[in-house]
């Protein structure tokens, strides 16, 4: 049991960092542009495979740095010329510019890519175990994972707290009218910022792309929880989004360990009642309905908490 | 999005004169309607234009959100599915216990099941309009979608739960098992539900819903509750989406999770926004259109899918008003006799952009076949030539088109445009333009 | 009788700032009444206060004797007041008909329903047309309001204001960024348009608010200095040195 | 796979009848474009490659065989919007293998289509949807199976595990739709009735091709002590379930239905699991049959695949002779034909299509997948892994058999 708790708090942290590198990206857009970028996990999917084809070509280190930056262009280029064109039309637009484009993305990676799973392999120099707990090997993969989500996150939080465009993003944050009055170099810093996001969602893609899997529906596998962790953390908060990556990432993983139902705590149900909407609640575990917790969430979250956990703005 | 010229206000221009013509374009619905059977007879156009009946209705009722009331939803399936789940239960329970309840009534049933769902979550999701609707219909649809597979007993797992229509008391002695029949069915419920959803348009809350897609804050100091009136606008819309699962339901006779799905609500989407949500008959077009190409290009191209997304990223693009607007536009022009002004300037504009479209088409399918496979499955035949993706030729064409294609296709749109400004001047110095 | 509007000891912060504090006010029935004040001095946060827009923080505000102080927007509406604003709030994408007849709406009684006609209730369509000629915007009636003049967008923002036939009807600088003859016009408009009803109205061109007023207050960083006839306010040592002096061209 | 890229062609859809005078079409109802587009694929090129082998020896009855591609993106409605499409193009037989919904849907579809068209019959050839309903509660007449259904093989799988004392403590684990819970819960009842001594100490069900991370799961095995794991999984589900046990160093037998499927082997290579991971299958490439690796031998070389599907070949084969004993391609005299038809199976041994169900009993094989002792005897490697399929045991025709609850209804 112990060894159960400590392998998927572990896991549980893991996933949740994966989240904020995401949700990240994802809030800043949000707070600076008022775009709900629907495309932001076909970014981490682009991540993910230019990541493979970069390895396969010049090896995992270089491909480490080189993939988010490509990404990052690619999130620029869209900024630049979808975006910025689309604006006048309004935030709806905006928005299902974004859909259709992670609509395309999908299309495309399927049709260069295939649909099968890429052979995207951890690179040898960390495949091995990094320590066992009780029995069981935990991966050094997954610790570099870990340790890439943190670096990054406090370079985010450095680059927030210390830098002009730092500040400035603070501030579009708490203000966002403001952003519009800050003169001529706004569309640098959307653009900016958008490459940023981008290439940070990128950066997630491709070092889960070995550990978890590089396919091309894993976009639309991950985007709906993304914007479950915003909504959840509060839109536009950027520690709710950590708080909420980290809660839904625990969440996810431990609702999986766990083999509760209701039936396990009350006993079996009468047989005779015969199958019902009753019985299927009765019998289904925990780790059965994991999927769809972050869902329940969201749902118990706006009906009680509208604006999110920390979050200061309803819309 | 945000098209200049109003919704379906052109009614209340000329109340009596537009009278004759209004009526008469619902009946020339109904007659043709009546009559496309009779000329396109094969079971597979009978298929067809069944199912984009059934996606008309559905894109309507999708539009009482997105077009009129400004809610953006990623979840309309839920209503829709569900909808067709009560339908499919129905149908089943009236034909266990005899009851005496025809088929054609069924889709009304679906209707009730969506419309019970709008009820019981819509107060929750419509609090707030713009992206946070838009995220909770997701979540909602997530939701709704995931949970049908855990409620076996009720969703029937993924394979679904079966019925026969044809088990239904029987009225004026249709069985409805033919697929003619079915058709006829379908029609009338897209007759019904198109002039009451156009003539919801036309009431007090309809034109109230308009005014809170275009200012909530400013409704709110006429005396309306934003909340309320996206509310009723929901429900409605669930209610409709309701009747095309019904009708789906019936045709198909299968109800499973796959209606409920991201897929079926970014379908709707598609439909409404390709065709246009500006105006009433925009999510008609969009409908047929997107039917009938999901039907048509998956035959064509393994990669359907693509285009889908480029058309649709176009639209938002270049043509925020769908077709329906792109159409709308002339109108002004038409009335004021200088649309033959700017049909030159198409005409010029129409050859780079064919060969913009031939050009993007080729490059796609030749990176599709290239990379899927190798063999027989490479050679592309475009407007009758023969292409083979492994050949540099087809690569150099297909590069030509695009590069050539975009360049003289953006010296003659420009054409186009200024060609337009003097049309409309002219046609705003005639008074048919403001 | 009861004051058509009153509002008693309101303070409104943001935050840790305060912006209106304790703030007093008295409209009677039927009484021009307009405030003025330098920018920034919280004359369109008091409007907001009155009808709904945003909370007092402390304090009670009433509409013809009845506690309005934390109702929505709407809830006010249906009371009896409606508002202006500032800055150009109409429906963009509906036309100048569509506009006020949405306005008509709820005041004739139509609410939400869903089984009548628009366009077959006499009532409503006969409130409307008069509201239109009213602001001189019948010729403009097809026309999407998005597509007006700014100076027409103005009239059709005080035809929507006034079409619900709310008896008190706050305006918001209804001429701020007209030229001198469209200030004419749209005063003549409001003086005949308010007829008989309570009018509040935040104004910065004084020849309006002098010509126009039976009542005036001056708010001053979120206080009534001083309110009064425009004789007793244009000979008030307190507004002349708070305000007019620096105001006189 | 040769579409046309004609415009116009689209045109044709709404009006399009085609006649079927002389060729014998089968419609082929699978994903070709979607997730499942890759199976779909190789189905296809299976079927055509078999077509091919039928017509170079003169069709059937003198027809040529033409399997028509039609694709569905494994969506149920869109396979009934197809099967309609095949019905009004004058064909009268379909296949379809991916997907238990779908397989139902068109089971019912044909089911219908037939009783309210008498003489527009439809039969239906179903080569891998395993859902035992759709030859028990849901049996249709005019539906035949040739893959064994899941229960079938379960049993086949507890008649070999019966003779195998190592095995002490059993895990199942399996995606939570309707096949992997019959997986699970005739595992328990078999393995009860077969093997009281065996403990199941884990039953898992997961959300199917939702998880991309299987460690918790592992973690969960590995805390069970189990040495054997029974899984119905397939896909990224089982591909990312093995990648997560090489992680964590987890070392059990696997027992699985599909872990030849696409991707399968190379996942299995890749965690160096040699002869670990065990497949139960109506055939195997290796299966010291002359003909059948003869056969296996050519497919390769023409289909760049291996043959991933040996009960298309009985399908394809009966088919022929069903029609040449019925001596027609009338799909109702066919059906009848086929009925108890008995027929030497591809790997050998003789199987029947059981009249009551429509179900195909055959012998049922399992196979461990690793390193290859003897080329010359087992030359198949799969996936290009090096590694491939060694015959473990034949459970044959007689103790791969379950009876049925169909009340079959005739015409």
């Amino acid at each position: 049991m112990a060894e159960l708790i400590v392998i998927s708090t572990l896991n549980g942290i893991l996933f949740g960092m994966l989240l904020f590198l995401l949700s990240s990206g994802l809030t800043v857009i949000f707070s600076m542009m008022g775009v709900l970028n629907f495309a932001h996990a076909s970014f981490y999917m682009l991540g993910a495979f230019f990541g493979y084809q970069l390895t396969r070509w010049i090896g995992f280190w270089p491909a480490l740095v080189l993939a988010p930056l490509l990404v990052g262009a690619v999130g620029m280029a869209v900024e630049r010329y979808g975006l910025r064109n689309t604006h006048k039309h309004g935030h709806v637009a905006e928005l299902l510019l974004t859909f259709g484009l992670a609509f395309a993305i999908e299309e495309i990676v399927s049709m260069i890519w295939g649909k099968s799973p890429m052979d995207y392999r951890i690179p040898a120099a960390l495949d091995f175990p990094a320590f066992t707990v009780f029995s069981t090997n935990y991966p050094a993969y997954k610790i570099f994972m870990l340790v890439v989500s943190v670096v990054i996150f406090v370079a985010l939080l450095i680059t927030l707290k210390r830098t002009r465009v730092g500040l400035i993003v603070q501030a579009a944050l708490t203000h966002p009218s403001m952003v519009g009055h800050l003169g001529h170099n706004v569309g640098r810093v959307f653009m900016l910022v958008f490459g940023v996001g981008s290439a940070l969602a990128g950066l997630a893609g491709v070092i889960a792309g070995p550990s978890l899997v590089t396919q091309s529906d894993m976009a639309a596998l991950l985007g709906p929880i993304l914007f479950v962790v915003i909504v959840f953390g509060g839109l536009g908060s950027l520690p709710g989004a950590f708080i909420a990556s980290l809660l839904i990432g625990l969440i996810q993983t431990f609702a999986v360990a766990l083999n509760g139902s209701l039936a396990s705590v009350f006993g079996p149900l009468d047989p005779s009642l015969g199958p019902s909407p009753l019985t299927d609640i009765w019998n289904v575990t925990i780790a059965q309905v994991a999927p769809i917790l972050p869902y329940v969430l969201l749902v118990l979250v706006l009906i009680f908490r509208p604006m999110g956990l920390l979050g200061t703005r309803e819309s | 999005m945000t098209n200049p010229v109003t919704t379906a206000t052109a009614a209340t221009k000329d109340e009596s004169g537009g009278t004759l013509s209004f009526y008469g374009i619902w009946l020339i619905a109904a007659v043709a309607l009546v009559v496309l059977p009779l000329i396109f007879s094969s079971g597979g156009s009978l298929t067809s234009f069944s199912l984009i009946g059934i996606s008309i209705i559905f894109a309507l009722s999708y539009n009482i959100l997105l077009g009129q009331t400004g809610l953006l939803s990623f979840g309309h399936a839920v209503q829709y599915g569900l909808g067709g789940f009560l339908a499919v239960h129905m149908m089943n329970a009236v034909a266990s216990y005899d009851w005496p309840i025809p088929l054609p009534v069924i889709p009304l049933i679906g209707g009730i099941g969506g419309l019970a769902f709008a009820t019981l979550v819509g107060w929750v999701m419509t609090k707030r309009a713009g992206t946070v609707f838009a995220m909770i219909s997701l979540g909602i649809g997530e939701l709704v979608a995931s949970s049908s597979l855990i409620l076996r007993s009720v969703f029937g797992g993924e394979s679904g739960i079966t019925t026969d229509r044809t088990a239904l008391p029987h009225i004026f002695g249709w069985t409805f098992g033919p697929q003619l029949q079915v058709y006829y069915l379908i029609a009338f419920w897209v007759m019904i539900s198109a002039i009451a959803m156009y003539a919801l348009t036309r009431t007090p809350l309809g034109r109230i819903c308009n005014a809170v897609r275009d200012n909530p804050e400013r409704v709110e100091f006429i005396g309306y509750d934003p909340h309320v009136v996206r509310y009723f606008a929901y429900m409605f819309a669930g209610f409709f989406a309701g009747i095309a699962g019904g009708l789906t339901a019936i045709n198909f006779e299968i109800a499973n999770s796959a209606y409920l799905g991201a897929t079926q609500s970014g379908l709707v989407l598609f439909a409404a926004f390709i065709g246009g949500t500006a105006y009433f008959f925009g999510p008609i077009l969009g409908a047929i259109l997107v039917t009938y190409l999901q039907l048509g290009l998956t035959n064509v191209t393994s990669v359907w899918q693509l285009y889908f997304g480029i058309i649709f990223i176009g639209i938002v693009m270049f043509a925020p008003g769908g077709i329906a607007g792109i159409l709308m536009k002339h109108r002004p022009l038409i009335r004021a006799r200088t649309l033959g002004t700017v049909i030159p300037s198409y005409l010029v504009a129409a050859l780079p952009t064919l060969a913009l479209v031939l050009g993007i088409i080729l490059s796609i399918e030749t990176v599709a076949r290239y990379t899927a496979s190798e063999g027989e499955g490479n050679v592309i035949n475009l407007v009758g030539i023969p292409f083979v993706a492994t050949a540099p030729t087809t690569w150099a064409v297909a590069v030509v088109l695009v590069v050539g294609g975009f360049l003289i296709a953006r010296v003659t749109w420009r054409r186009v445009a200024e060609a337009w400004d003097r049309a409309a001047t002219v046609a705003r110095d005639r008074g048919y333009l403001a | 009788m009861t004051a058509a509007i009153e509002v008693k000891a309101v303070d409104k912060s943001f935050g840790n700032v305060g912006i209106i504090r304790d703030l007093n006010l008295n409209v009677a029935q039927g009484e021009r009444h307009a405030v003025i004040g330098p920018n920034g001095a919280g004359k369109s946060t008091t409007f907001n206060l009155i009808s709904g827009h945003i909370k007092p923080t402390s304090g009670e505000i009433r509409l013809n004797g009845e506690v309005i102080s934390g109702l929505r927007p709407f809830e006010i509406n249906r009371r009896g007041l409606s508002r202006s604003f500032q800055v150009t709030n109409v429906f963009a994408r509906m036309t100048v008909w569509e506009n006020v007849r949405c306005a008509v709406l709820w005041a004739t009684g139509h609410r939400y329903a869903f089984w009548k006609n628009v366009d077959h209730l006499p009532e409503v369509k006969q409130r409307t047309a008069q509201i239109l000629d009213d602001i001189h915007l019948s010729h403009r009636r097809d026309v999407p309001a998005g597509l007006l003049t700014y100076a027409e967008q103005r009239e059709l923002e005080i035809g929507i204001t006034i079409a619900s036939g709310a008896s008190v009807i706050m305006l918001d600088e209804p001429t701020a960024g007209m030229s001198h003859a469209e200030t004419d016009r749209a005063v003549a408009l409001i003086r005949r348009l308010t007829e008989g009803r309570t009018l509040v109205i935040v104004e910065h061109d004084m020849s309006v608010v002098f010509g126009l007023a039976d009542r005036i207050s001056v708010l001053v960083y979120g206080n009534i200095i001083a309110s009064g006839t425009p004789d007793e306010i244009r000979g008030n040592p307190k507004v002349k040195e708070a305000y007019l002096g620096e105001e006189v061209d | 796979m040769h579409r046309l890229i004609v415009a116009a062609a689209a045109l044709a859809m709404l009006g399009g009848t085609a006649s079927a005078q002389d060729s014998l079409k089968i419609g082929y109802i699978d994903p070709l474009s979607g997730g499942g587009a890759s199976v779909g694929e190789g189905g296809l090129k299976t079927f055509q490659y078999l077509a091919d082998e039928l017509n170079a020896k003169g069709g059937i009855l003198g027809h040529k065989v033409e399997i028509v591609p039609m694709d569905n993106k494994t969506n149920p409605q869109e396979s009934l919007v197809q099967a309609q499409k095949a019905v009004d193009a004058g064909i009268h037989y379909l296949t379809q293998g991916n997907g238990s919904s779908v397989g139902a849907a068109l089971e019912d579809f044909v089911t219908k289509n037939n009783s309210r068209n008498p003489g527009k019959e439809v039969l239906y050839f179903n080569y891998a949807a395993v859902d035992p309903s759709m030859t028990n509660e849901k049996c249709s007449y005019w539906h035949f199976r040739w893959d064994a259904n899941s229960d079938i093989k379960m049993e086949a799988l507890t008649n070999y595990m019966k003779g195998q004392p190592s095995i002490k403590k059993v895990y199942l684990i399996n995606m939570d739709y309707s096949f992997g819970q019959s997986v699970r819960t005739e595992a328990r009842k078999m393995l009860g009735e077969k093997r009281p001594d065996i403990q199941i100490v884990g039953d898992e069900l997961h959300p199917m091709l939702k998880v991309t991370d299987f460690s918790p799961y592992i973690a969960k095995i590995k805390a069970s002590g189990a040495d054997t794991v029974v899984t119905g999984n397939w896909g990224q589900d089982f591909a990312l379930l093995l990648k997560a046990a090489a992680d964590a160093g987890l070392k059990v037998n696997w027992y699985t239905y599909y872990a030849g499927g696409a991707g399968g082997p190379t996942a299995i290579k890749q965690t160096g699991l040699d002869h670990q991971v065990f497949q139960i299958s109506e055939g195997i490439p290796n299966s010291g049959n002359k003909a059948a690796m003869e056969l296996e031998k050519d497919f390769r070389a023409k289909a760049n695949m291996s043959l991933w599907y040996p009960r298309a070949v009985n399908e394809m084969r009966m088919f022929k002779a069903a029609a040449e004993k019925a001596n027609s391609i009338d799909p109702v005299k066919v059906a009848a034909a086929l009925e108890d038809m008995k027929y030497e199976v591809l790997d050998g041994g003789e199987g029947i299509m059981r009249k009551d169900d429509h179900q195909f009993l055959q012998p049922i094989y399992i196979s461990s997948f690793g390193t290859l002792a003897d080329k010359a005897k087992e030359p198949f490697d799969e996936e290009n892994t090096g590694w491939g399929w060694h015959l473990v045991s034949k459970i044959e025709t007689a103790n791969a058999t379950v009876p049925t609850t169909c009340k079959m209804k005739r015409p």
